[in-house]
C-alpha cells in the first residue's frame, strides 16, 4: 500500500464546536476515500500568528495538501505561498484567504445567499418593519465582514427594515454578551439581533434573556444547534440560519484530495467532485459555493442539536 | 485580654537571680562571626548597660534574644528555665520585648498599629478591636508623655515622634525584660530626660532592662550594671559602682584611647571648596564653610542633624534651593552625582548597604565604576586596565579579600568601605566626603581608615569628615562644623576644640555632664 | 575566606573556563541539545535544512525584542508594551504604505515610531518616576488601542513589493534575512552588555539603583536609553513580522509580551534585575523555538507546548533550589 | 478633613461620577437604577479578581495567574455539571473556590518555600494552568444546552432586585473589608509589603503571610470562574483571556501601590468599577469600541501618576520651622 495522502484541516481555533464538526466530516471523506490520513490542527487563540506557525510545521512534514479557515484573509499568504512551493495543495474553506495564498475557496454556501438570509430571518419575524442590529465576530474576521457587505446590499428589499448599528464581540462570550446588552440600551425599541457567528449569537441570546426581553428582541444569524437549542426553548431566538459542518469539513477534505492526487484542477470554470455533496463549480475568483444555509426553528432543532 | 503594663509587679523577685540569661551564644554571618559564645544576664530591677564599638555585636545579641536570630549556639534562660524563640512573637510571649535600633515601624499604617501590631487586641470573631488599640494605645501614649494621636498615619511624623512610637509599641507588651538598643540617638534633650524617668518607673516595677547606648553619660545616669562586648566576645561585666569611665573605655577598645589617631602635621594649602549660603526648604538652611587643601574638616552634630542631607546635597543628590558652591574658585552648578564627580567631589555615604557598596557586583567592578572612562578604550571595557587599577588602590588599602573577582556582599563592613574608598581614589577626586566613614567597622579597619584619611590629607586632598563619635573628632580634625537641627551651630578650631564645647552646640544646652 | 591576609590579591579566584563550566549557560546548552536530539528521533522531518530554517521564524522576532528586554529587566525595570508597539508601528508603516511611502521611507517610519513610543515609555518611567511595570501595563492598551482607532476593522496590505524581503527573504541558500538579523543583533547586544561601559552600567543600576547613583552614574538617562532600545527592537521586530505577514491588522503580535519575558527569564537573567547574560537568553530562544518546533511537527496543539514552557520556566529556578535544599 | 478632600478614594469618586454624567449626558438611560445594577453586575467578576489581585499586590507580590485560574475552576465546574447534572450548585460552588485557593496555594508555596520571584511564578502557572484546561477539555467547548438549569440560574437570580452576581461581589468586597481591616493577617499584608525587613521584627513570617494572600486570591479566582461560566453558560480553554492584566489595571487606578504595603479596599472596588463602567459606557455613548483601549490605557497612566505623585516623598524634616509648619497641617 502507498503512504497515505496527509489532509491538514487547519481551522481557526481548537475547541470550537463548529469546527469539531467539521473535523468529524472530514474523517467521513477520508474513511470513504481511502488511504486518507486527516491532521485536524490550528492554534488555541484565533491570531494569524498562531496559524502560521502550525502551517510551518505542516509544510515541514510534508503533508500533501492544507485546508484552511483562516483567520485573517492577507497575513497567511505568505506562509501558504511558501507551502505551493514545495509542492503542498493549498485550499481555503470556509473563512478564506486572498486568491494567491490559495488554489481554490470553498465557501459553505454563496455569500450573497448568506447576506440575505441573515436578514431574511429577521425580516420575517417583523412583518411591520423595525430596527436590528449586527453583532459581529472580530473586526478582522474575513466572512463576517463579506456577508454583513451582502445583507446591506439588499437590505432594500426588506420594507420598513433599518439596521442600526453594527458591534463587535470579538468571538469572546464576554464581550459578546456586553455588547448585545449594551445594544438593547442604546436602542430601547431594537427588535432583532443579527449575530453571523456562532458565539454571537448565544451570547446575545443570553444577553436577551438576562435583559427579560424574550420576545421584544429576537436574536438571529448564524449559529449551531447544539448551542442554539437553549436559546430557541426560551424564544429568546425564533430561528437562525447554518449551513451543515460536517458536510463542510466533507467537503473541503474531498477537494483537497482530488487536487492533491492531480485528479483535478482548480481553474475558473472547474468543476470538482465532492463525493455526496455533488461537485463544486469555480467562478472566475476560483471560488464556489456548497449549499444553501438550512434553517433552523423550534419545529427541527431536536432532531439536530446532538449532531453538531 | 492583655493587662496594661503598670498592672503586674515582678518587684517581689530577689534581685541577685537572672530573669534571663544568656550563655555560650554564638552568631555567624556570611564572612563574619558576629557573636562568639557571649553571655549576658539580666537581674529584675536593674538596668544593665552593653557597652561596645560598633559592630561589636550587641545589636546582634538583642536580635537573638528576642527571637529574630536563632543562635548557632547557646543557651537562653527565662527565670531559669531554657527557652528556643523561633519568632519575635514567641520571645514577647515570653516577656521579653525591645525597642530596636533600626526603626521597626510601617508608614502606612496608624499609630495605634503601630503599636499593637503582631498583639492588637482581640473582640469578637477573632476580630481586631480597633476602639480598645486606640483606646490602650493613646494611655501608653500618654505614659511616655507623647502628644500624638493613635489615628495619625505613621508617614506624617517625623523621626522623634517615630522614635517614641517605637518605645510606646515595647510598652505595649506586659514584659519582664526590656530592651532598649540605642534608645536615645534620635531624642532631643527634653525626651531622653523623659526617657530617663520611665526607666526609672520601669525598674521600680521590678522589670529587668538592657539598655545600650554609646554615650558614657546616659550609661552613669542611669545603669546599675554593665557588659562589654568586643568583637562579638564578651570581654567583663560587673555593677557600675565598681568602674570608672577609662576601665570602661579599656575594655570596650583594648587599648589606650589617645593612640589609635594618628599623629598630623598640619599645613593646609590654598582654599579648593567653598560653600555659600546652601539652603534646602526642609532639610537645612544657611549653611556656609570653606575647604583647604591638606585639611580635614570634622562635621559634627547628633544623628539627625542634618549633616548627611548637607553632604549629599554637595554631591549632588538632592538640589539645594539655595546658595552656590565654588570650586578652586570657580562656581559650580552641580545637579548630579555625576557632576560631582566630573568637579573632583566625591562621597563615601554613610549607609554602605544601600548606597555604597553595589553589592552583587564583583570587587574590581565596584572600584573602577566611576572610573570607566579611564580603564576603557571608545567606550569599549578593558579587562585588564580595571584589575590593574582595581589592584593598585585596593592594595593601597590592604584590602583583605580572596580575589578582585569577589562579590563585596561577601567582605566584611570594614573591607566594603575600604572598596568605596578605593572606588573614589581612583578618581583622583579635589575633595572627599566621608559620612560616619567608620560606622560599624571593627578596630582594624578603623584604625586603618584613620590613617589613610591623614595621609590623604597630608597628599593635599581635601577631606570633609562627617562623624557621631566625639574622639574621632577631635581625634583626627583641624577644624570642626557643629550642625543643629539643620543649621551650622558652631565652627570649633583649635583650644576651642573640646568635648565640651561639641556637645553643648550639639545639643543646644548651657552645660554637660560633670 | 575573606581573612585571607595575601597583600598581593589576585584577579580571579576561578580561570574564566571553570567559571563557564558551571554557567547557567552551558545547562541550557545541554538542554537545548538534548532537546534537538530527542526532537531528531521523534520527527522524521525534524533534521531538514529547509525545515529548520522555517523552524527559526518562530522566534527570531521575539528574540530580537527580548535581547533588548534583557537589559531592560537587567537594569530592574520591565516593558510590557513591546506587543503593543509592535502592532503601532506596523499600523503606521501600514498607512504610509497606502499613501504610497516607499520600502526606505517604510523601515524609517517603523523605527521612529517604535522610538517614539520607547521614549513615551523611558519619561514616564524615568521623568515621572513611576514604576514601569504599572505604565507598560498602560501603554500596552494605549498604544494598541490608538492603533485600533486608526484601523478599527480594516487592514493595510498594500506594502511594496520590495517590502517582503525583510520578513521572506534569504541572504543565501537557506540562510534568511531575519535569521542573519537574529544573529547580527545577538552579537551586537552581546558587545553592548556584556563590553561597553554601558553595559559595566546597566549592571550596576540592576544590582544597586541607589549605590549606582551614588557612584555617579546617571541612572535615569540610562534607563531611558534602555527603553529607547525596547522601543527600536520593537520597532525592528514589527518591521519583520509585518513583511512576513504582508499585511497589518491592529491584533497582531497579541500575547507577544509574556513570551518575550519568558524567553529572558528562561535564558537565566533574573527578574529582580542584577545579573544575565545574552548567550543565555540567545539558547533560551532556541529551546523555546525548538521545544514549539519539534511539538508542532508532532502536531501537539500550541496550547500544550506552553505548558512546557511554563514547567520550563518555574522548574529552571525551582530545581537548583529543591537541589540545594534537598543536600544541605 | 483636607486629607479626606484630596484622598485618592474621593479623587476616584469624583472621577466616577463625571464618568456616570458625562455618559448620562450622552444617553440618559445609563444611570437609570436598573442599568446602573446591570452595569455593577457585569463589573462583579472583575472586582472579585481585583480583590483578590488587592491583597496580592499588598504584599507586594503579583499574580498573573487569576484569569487562567478563573478559566480553569470554572472549566471543570462546567464538566462537572454536564456530566452529573444531579451534583447540587452549592457543592459546585464550593468546590470552585477550593479548587481556585489550591491553585493559589501552589503559587504561594513556590513563592514562600522555594522563593521564586511571584511574577516568573505566575507567569509560569498561568501558562500550565491553561494548558490544563486544554488537557482536560481537549479543547471542547461546554454549552449552555449541557449545563443545567440550576447551574446556569445561579448569578442571574435575583435577591431584593439584585442578581446573585452581584451579590457575590458585595459580599467579596465585604469579606476581604472586614479581613483586611480587622483580622491580624489583614495587617500583616500591609505589614510584608509595607517593610518586610521590619515585618521579621514582629514576628510575622513573611513567606507564610504571602502564601496565604496567593491562596485568597485564587480562592476568589476559583468563585469568579463559576460565576463566569454560569452567567455567560460557556466554558472554553480561553476564556478570559488577557483579564489579569485588567485586573491589576483596576488595582493600579484604585490606589494600591504597586511597591506593596499601601492602598485600600474602597480605592480597589472603586478602581474596578471606573473600568467597569468605562467598558459599559463606551457601547451606549456613540464612541466608537475602537477607543475603549486606548481610554483605558490612558485612564491607567493617568491615575498612576496621580497616585505617585500624591504619594511621593518631600524629603526628611530637620528645619524647626519646616517642621512646624508640618505639624500645623496634620490634625493633632
Ligand atoms: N544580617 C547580617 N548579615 C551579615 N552581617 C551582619 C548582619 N547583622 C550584623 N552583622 C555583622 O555582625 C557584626 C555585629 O553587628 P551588630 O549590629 O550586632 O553591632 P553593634 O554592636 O550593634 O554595632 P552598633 O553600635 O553600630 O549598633 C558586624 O560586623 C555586622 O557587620
Ligand atoms: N524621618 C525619618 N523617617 C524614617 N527614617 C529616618 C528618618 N530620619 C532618619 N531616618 C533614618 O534613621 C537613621 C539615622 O538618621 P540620620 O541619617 O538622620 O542620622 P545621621 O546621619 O547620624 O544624622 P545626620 O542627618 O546629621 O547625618 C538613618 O538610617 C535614616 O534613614
Ligand atoms: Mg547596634
Ligand atoms: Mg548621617
Amino acid at each position: 500500500q502507498d503512504d497515505p495522502v496527509r489532509i491538514a484541516l487547519v481551522v481557526k481555533a481548537l475547541g470550537i464546536g463548529f469546527f469539531e464538526a467539521a473535523a468529524k466530516g472530514a474523517e467521513e471523506a477520508a474513511a470513504e476515500l481511502g488511504n486518507v490520513e486527516v491532521i485536524y490542527t490550528g492554534p488555541t487563540d484565533t491570531t494569524a500568528e498562531g496559524q502560521i506557525e502550525v502551517i510551518n510545521s505542516l509544510i515541514a512534514q510534508q503533508v500533501d495538501a492544507i485546508a484552511v479557515s483562516a483567520n485573517d484573509t492577507d497575513a497567511l499568504v505568505p506562509a501558504l505561498k511558501k507551502a505551493m512551493q514545495r509542492g503542498i495543495t493549498v485550499i481555503s474553506w470556509d473563512s478564506g484567504v486572498a486568491t494567491e495564498g490559495r488554489e481554490l475557496h470553498l465557501n459553505p454556501s454563496s455569500n450573497p445567499l448568506i447576506g440575505n438570509m441573515i436578514i431574511k430571518l429577521a425580516a420575517d419575524e417583523l412583518p411591520e418593519g423595525g430596527q436590528v442590529a449586527v453583532l459581529s465576530a472580530t473586526t478582522t474576521s474575513t466572512n463576517q465582514n463579506i456577508w454583513i457587505e451582502e445583507m446591506t446590499k439588499v437590505l432594500g428589499d426588506y420594507n420598513g427594515i433599518e439596521v442600526v448599528g453594527t458591534v463587535y464581540g470579538d468571538d469572546l462570550a464576554d464581550k459578546s454578551y456586553r455588547e448585545a446588552t449594551g445594544l438593547m440600551q442604546t436602542y430601547p425599541e431594537l427588535d432583532a439581533i443579527i449575530a453571523p457567528t456562532s458565539v454571537g449569537i448565544v451570547a446575545a441570546a443570553r444577553a436577551v434573556e438576562d435583559a427579560g426581553k424574550v420576545g421584544q428582541v429576537n436574536v438571529t444569524g448564524l449559529g449551531l444547534p447544539s448551542e442554539m437549542a437553549g436559546a430557541i426553548e426560551s424564544g429568546a431566538s425564533k430561528s437562525f440560519a447554518i449551513w451543515n459542518p460536517i458536510d463542510l469539513g466533507y467537503s473541503a477534505a474531498y477537494l483537497a484530495y482530488q487536487l492533491a492526487t492531480d485528479a483535478a484542477e482548480a481553474t475558473p470554470g472547474a468543476e470538482i467532485p465532492m463525493g455526496r455533496m455533488g461537485a463544486l463549480t469555480l467562478d472566475e475568483n476560483t471560488e464556489g459555493a456548497m449549499a444553501d444555509p438550512f434553517v433552523y426553528d423550534a419545529s427541527n432543532i431536536d432532531a439536530f442539536k446532538d449532531i453538531f | 485580654m492583655q493587662p496594661s503594663i503598670a498592672s503586674r509587679d515582678y518587684a517581689p523577685q530577689t534581685a541577685d537571680v537572672p530573669v534571663l540569661a544568656l550563655s555560650g551564644i554564638t552568631k555567624s554571618f556570611p564572612g563574619v562571626k558576629a557573636l562568639d559564645g557571649v553571655s549576658l544576664e539580666l537581674f529584675p530591677g536593674q538596668v544593665t548597660a552593653l557597652i561596645g564599638e560598633n559592630g561589636a555585636g550587641k545589636s546582634t545579641i538583642v536580635k537573638t534574644l528576642t527571637g529574630i536570630y536563632q543562635p548557632d549556639a547557646g543557651e537562653i534562660r527565662v527565670a531559669g528555665k531554657p527557652v528556643r524563640f523561633a519568632s519575635a512573637q514567641d520571645a514577647a510571649r515570653a516577656g521579653i520585648t525591645a525597642i530596636h535600633q533600626e526603626t521597626v515601624l510601617f508608614d502606612e499604617l496608624t499609630v495605634a498599629e503601630n503599636i499593637f501590631i503582631g498583639h492588637a487586641p482581640r473582640g469578637r470573631f477573632g476580630m481586631i478591636d480597633w476602639a480598645e488599640m486606640r483606646r490602650r494605645a493613646r494611655d501608653i501614649l500618654a505614659r511616655i508623655d507623647a502628644e500624638l494621636d493613635p489615628d495619625t498615619p505613621l508617614r506624617d511624623l517625623g523621626i522623634a515622634s517615630k522614635h517614641l512610637v517605637a518605645i510606646a509599641r515595647a510598652l505595649s507588651v506586659d514584659a519582664r525584660v526590656v530592651v532598649m538598643d540605642e534608645p536615645t540617638a534620635a531624642l532631643s534633650h527634653k525626651e531622653i530626660e523623659e526617657l530617663y524617668e520611665l526607666v526609672d518607673r520601669l525598674k521600680s516595677e521590678g522589670r529587668a532592662i538592657l539598655f545600650i547606648s554609646h554615650k558614657f553619660d546616659e550609661i552613669f545616669r542611669i545603669a546599675d550594671r554593665y557588659t562589654v562586648f568586643r568583637d562579638g566576645a564578651h570581654v567583663g561585666s560587673g555593677l557600675m559602682a565598681d568602674v570608672d569611665e577609662a576601665d570602661l573605655v579599656r575594655m570596650m577598645v583594648g587599648r589606650d584611647v589617645d593612640q589609635i589617631f594618628p599623629d598630623r602635621v598640619k599645613s593646609p594649602g590654598e582654599e579648593v571648596l567653598k560653600v555659600v549660603g546652601y539652603a534646602h526648604p526642609t532639610e537645612f538652611d544657611d549653611i556656609g564653610f570653606s575647604l583647604r587643601r591638606g585639611e580635614i574638616l570634622g562635621v559634627y552634630g547628633l544623628v539627625g542633624a542634618g549633616r548627611s542631607e548637607v553632604m549629599q546635597a554637595l554631591f549632588g543628590i538632592t538640589r539645594p534651593s539655595k546658595g552656590a558652591v565654588k570650586i578652586d574658585g570657580a562656581i559650580k552648578v552641580i545637579r548630579s552625582p555625576a557632576d560631582a564627580v566630573a568637579n573632583g567631589i566625591v562621597y563615601v555615604p554613610e549607609d554602605r548597604g544601600k548606597q555604597g557598596a553595589v553589592i552583587g557586583m564583583p570587587i574590581f567592578q565596584n572600584v573602577t565604576l566611576p572610573s570607566l572612562s579611564q580603564t576603557s578604550h571608545r567606550g569599549f571595557l578593558r579587562l585588564a586596565e580595571e584589575f590593574a587599577l582595581a589592584r593598585r588602590y585596593t592594595e593601597r588599602l590592604d584590602l583583605r579579600a580572596a580575589a578582585l573577582d569577589q562579590d563585596v556582599g561577601n567582605l566584611s563592613g570594614g573591607n566594603q568601605q575600604k572598596v568605596v574608598i578605593a572606588k573614589w581614589l581612583a578618581t583622583q577626586p579635589k575633595v572627599i566626603i566621608l559620612d560616619e566613614p567608620t560606622k560599624g567597622i571593627d578596630i582594624g579597619s578603623k584604625a586603618a581608615v584613620h590613617a589613610f584619611m591623614a595621609e590623604l590629607a597630608a597628599e593635599g586632598l581635601a577631606v570633609i569628615m562627617v562623624s557621631s563619635e566625639i574622639p574621632e573628632v577631635l581625634g583626627m580634625s583641624d577644624r570642626v562644623i557643629v550642625m543643629r537641627e539643620g543649621l551650622i551651630a558652631a565652627e570649633l578650631e583649635g583650644d576651642a576644640l573640646t568635648p565640651e564645647t561639641l556637645v553643648r552646640h550639639a545639643a543646644g544646652i548651657g552645660e554637660d555632664r560633670p | 575566606m575573606s581573612d585571607m591576609t595575601a597583600r598581593h590579591l589576585p584577579d580571579r579566584l576561578q580561570s574564566p573556563a571553570a567559571r563557564l563550566l558551571q554557567s547557567w549557560e552551558l545547562l541550557l546548552l545541554g538542554l537545548a541539545i538534548a532537546i534537538f536530539i530527542a526532537n531528531s528521533l521523534a520527527s522524521p522531518y525534524f533534521l531538514n535544512a529547509w525545515n529548520l530554517s522555517d523552524a527559526t521564524f518562530n522566534f527570531t522576532e521575539k528574540a530580537m525584542i527580548a535581547f533588548a528586554m534583557a537589559l531592560l529587566i537587567i537594569a530592574g525595570e520591565i516593558d510590557l508594551s513591546v506587543a503593543a508597539i509592535i502592532a503601532l508601528v506596523s499600523t503606521a508603516m501600514g498607512a504610509a504604505a497606502a499613501a504610497g511611502a516607499g520600502t526606505p521611507l517604510l523601515v524609517l517610519i517603523g523605527l521612529g515610531t517604535g522610538l517614539a513610543c520607547g521614549a513615551f515609555n523611558g519619561l514616564l518611567v524615568t521623568r515621572l518616576g513611576l514604576p514601569s511595570i504599572v505604565v507598560t501595563i498602560g501603554t500596552m492598551s494605549l498604544f494598541r488601542g490608538v492603533s485600533f482607532i486608526i484601523l478599527g476593522d480594516g487592514a493595510y496590505r498594500s506594502y511594496p513589493p520590495e517590502f517582503a524581503y525583510f520578513g521572506q527573504g534569504y541572504v543565501g541558500w537557506v540562510i534568511s534575512f531575519e535569521f542573519v538579523l537574529f544573529g547580527l543583533c545577538a552579537l551586537a547586544y552581546y558587545v553592548l552588555l556584556h563590553r561597553t561601559n554601558f553595559g559595566r552600567s546597566v549592571f550596576a543600576i540592576g544590582n544597586n539603583a541607589t549605590a549606582a547613583q551614588f557612584s555617579g552614574i546617571r541612572v535615569g538617562r540610562v534607563k531611558f536609553m534602555l527603553f529607547l532600545l525596547t522601543g527600536l527592537m520593537s520597532g525592528v521586530a514589527a518591521i519583520c513580522l509585518t513583511s512576513r505577514l504582508g499585511s497589518t491588522r491592529p491584533s497582531i503580535a497579541s500575547g507577544w509580551e509574556l513570551e518575550v519575558v519568558t524567553m529572558v527569564v528562561l535564558g537565566g537573567v533574573s527578574i529582580l534585575g542584577g545579573s544575565g547574560s545574552i548567550p543565555g537568553v540567545v539558547i533560551a530562544a532556541f529551546v523555546m523555538g525548538l521545544v514549539t518546533f519539534g511539538l508542532g511537527l508532532l502536531n501537539v496543539p500550541g496550547i500544550v507546548m506552553s505548558i512546557f514552557i511554563g514547567l520550563m520556566l518555574i522548574s529552571v529556578i525551582a530545581v537548583p533550589r529543591l537541589w540545594r535544599m534537598w543536600r544541605g | 478633613m483636607k486629607r479626606l478632600l484630596t484622598s485618592r478614594e474621593t479623587m476616584l469618586s469624583g472621577a466616577i461620577l463625571l464618568l456616570l454624567a458625562l455618559t448620562a449626558s450622552r444617553f440618559p438611560g445609563f444611570i437609570a437604577p436598573a442599568n446602573l445594577v446591570a452595569v455593577f453586575t457585569d463589573t462583579s467578576p472583575l472586582l472579585i479578581l481585583a480583590l483578590g489581585q488587592t491583597v496580592v499586590i499588598l504584599t507586594r507580590c503579583i499574580d498573573l495567574s487569576v484569569a487562567a485560574n478563573l478559566a480553569l475552576s470554572g472549566m471543570v465546574c462546567a464538566m462537572l455539571n454536564a456530566a452529573m447534572p444531579g451534583i447540587p450548585v452549592a457543592l459546585i460552588l464550593a468546590l470552585a473556590v477550593l479548587l481556585g485557593a489550591v491553585m493559589g496555594a501552589i503559587n504561594g508555596a513556590l513563592v514562600w518555600k522555594l522563593a521564586i520571584p511571584p511574577i516568573v511564578v505566575t507567569l509560569g502557572t498561568m501558562t500550565i494552568y491553561r494548558g490544563i484546561i486544554f488537557l482536560i477539555s481537549d479543547g471542547a467547548w461546554v454549552n449552555a444546552h449541557e449545563m443545567s438549569a440550576a447551574f446556569t440560574g445561579l448569578p442571574r437570580a435575583r435577591i431584593l432586585g439584585l442578581p446573585v452576581l452581584a451579590w457575590f461581589g458585595i459580599a467579596s468586597a465585604l469579606l476581604i473589608w472586614l479581613m483586611v481591616t480587622r483580622t491580624p493577617l489583614g495587617r500583616a499584608f500591609y505589614a510584608v509589603g509595607g517593610n518586610p525587613h521590619a515585618a521579621v521584627y514582629t514576628g510575622i513570617d513573611v513567606g507564610r503571610t504571602q502564601f496565604w494572600a496567593f491562596t485568597i486570591s485564587g480562592a476568589l479566582a476559583g468563585l469568579a470562574g463559576y460565576l463566569w461560566v454560569a452567567r455567560y453558560s460557556v466554558a472554553y480553554v480561553d476564556i478570559a483571556g488577557g483579564f489579569e492584566l485588567e485586573v491589576v489595571a483596576a488595582c493600579v487606578i484604585g490606589g494600591i501601590s504597586i511597591a506593596g504595603g499601601a492602598g485600600t479596599i474602597l480605592g480597589t472596588i472603586l478602581g474596578a468599577l471606573f473600568l467597569g463602567i468605562i467598558k459599559n459606557a463606551l457601547p451606549v455613548v456613540d464612541v466608537s469600541p475602537f477607543w475603549q483601549m486606548a481610554i483605558s490605557g490612558a485612564a491607567i497612566i493617568i491615575a498612576v501618576t496621580l497616585n505617585t505623585r500624591s504619594a511621593r516623598a518631600k524629603g526628611r524634616i530637620i528645619l524647626r520651622r519646616a517642621q512646624a509648619a508640618q505639624t500645623e497641617g496634620a490634625p493633632a
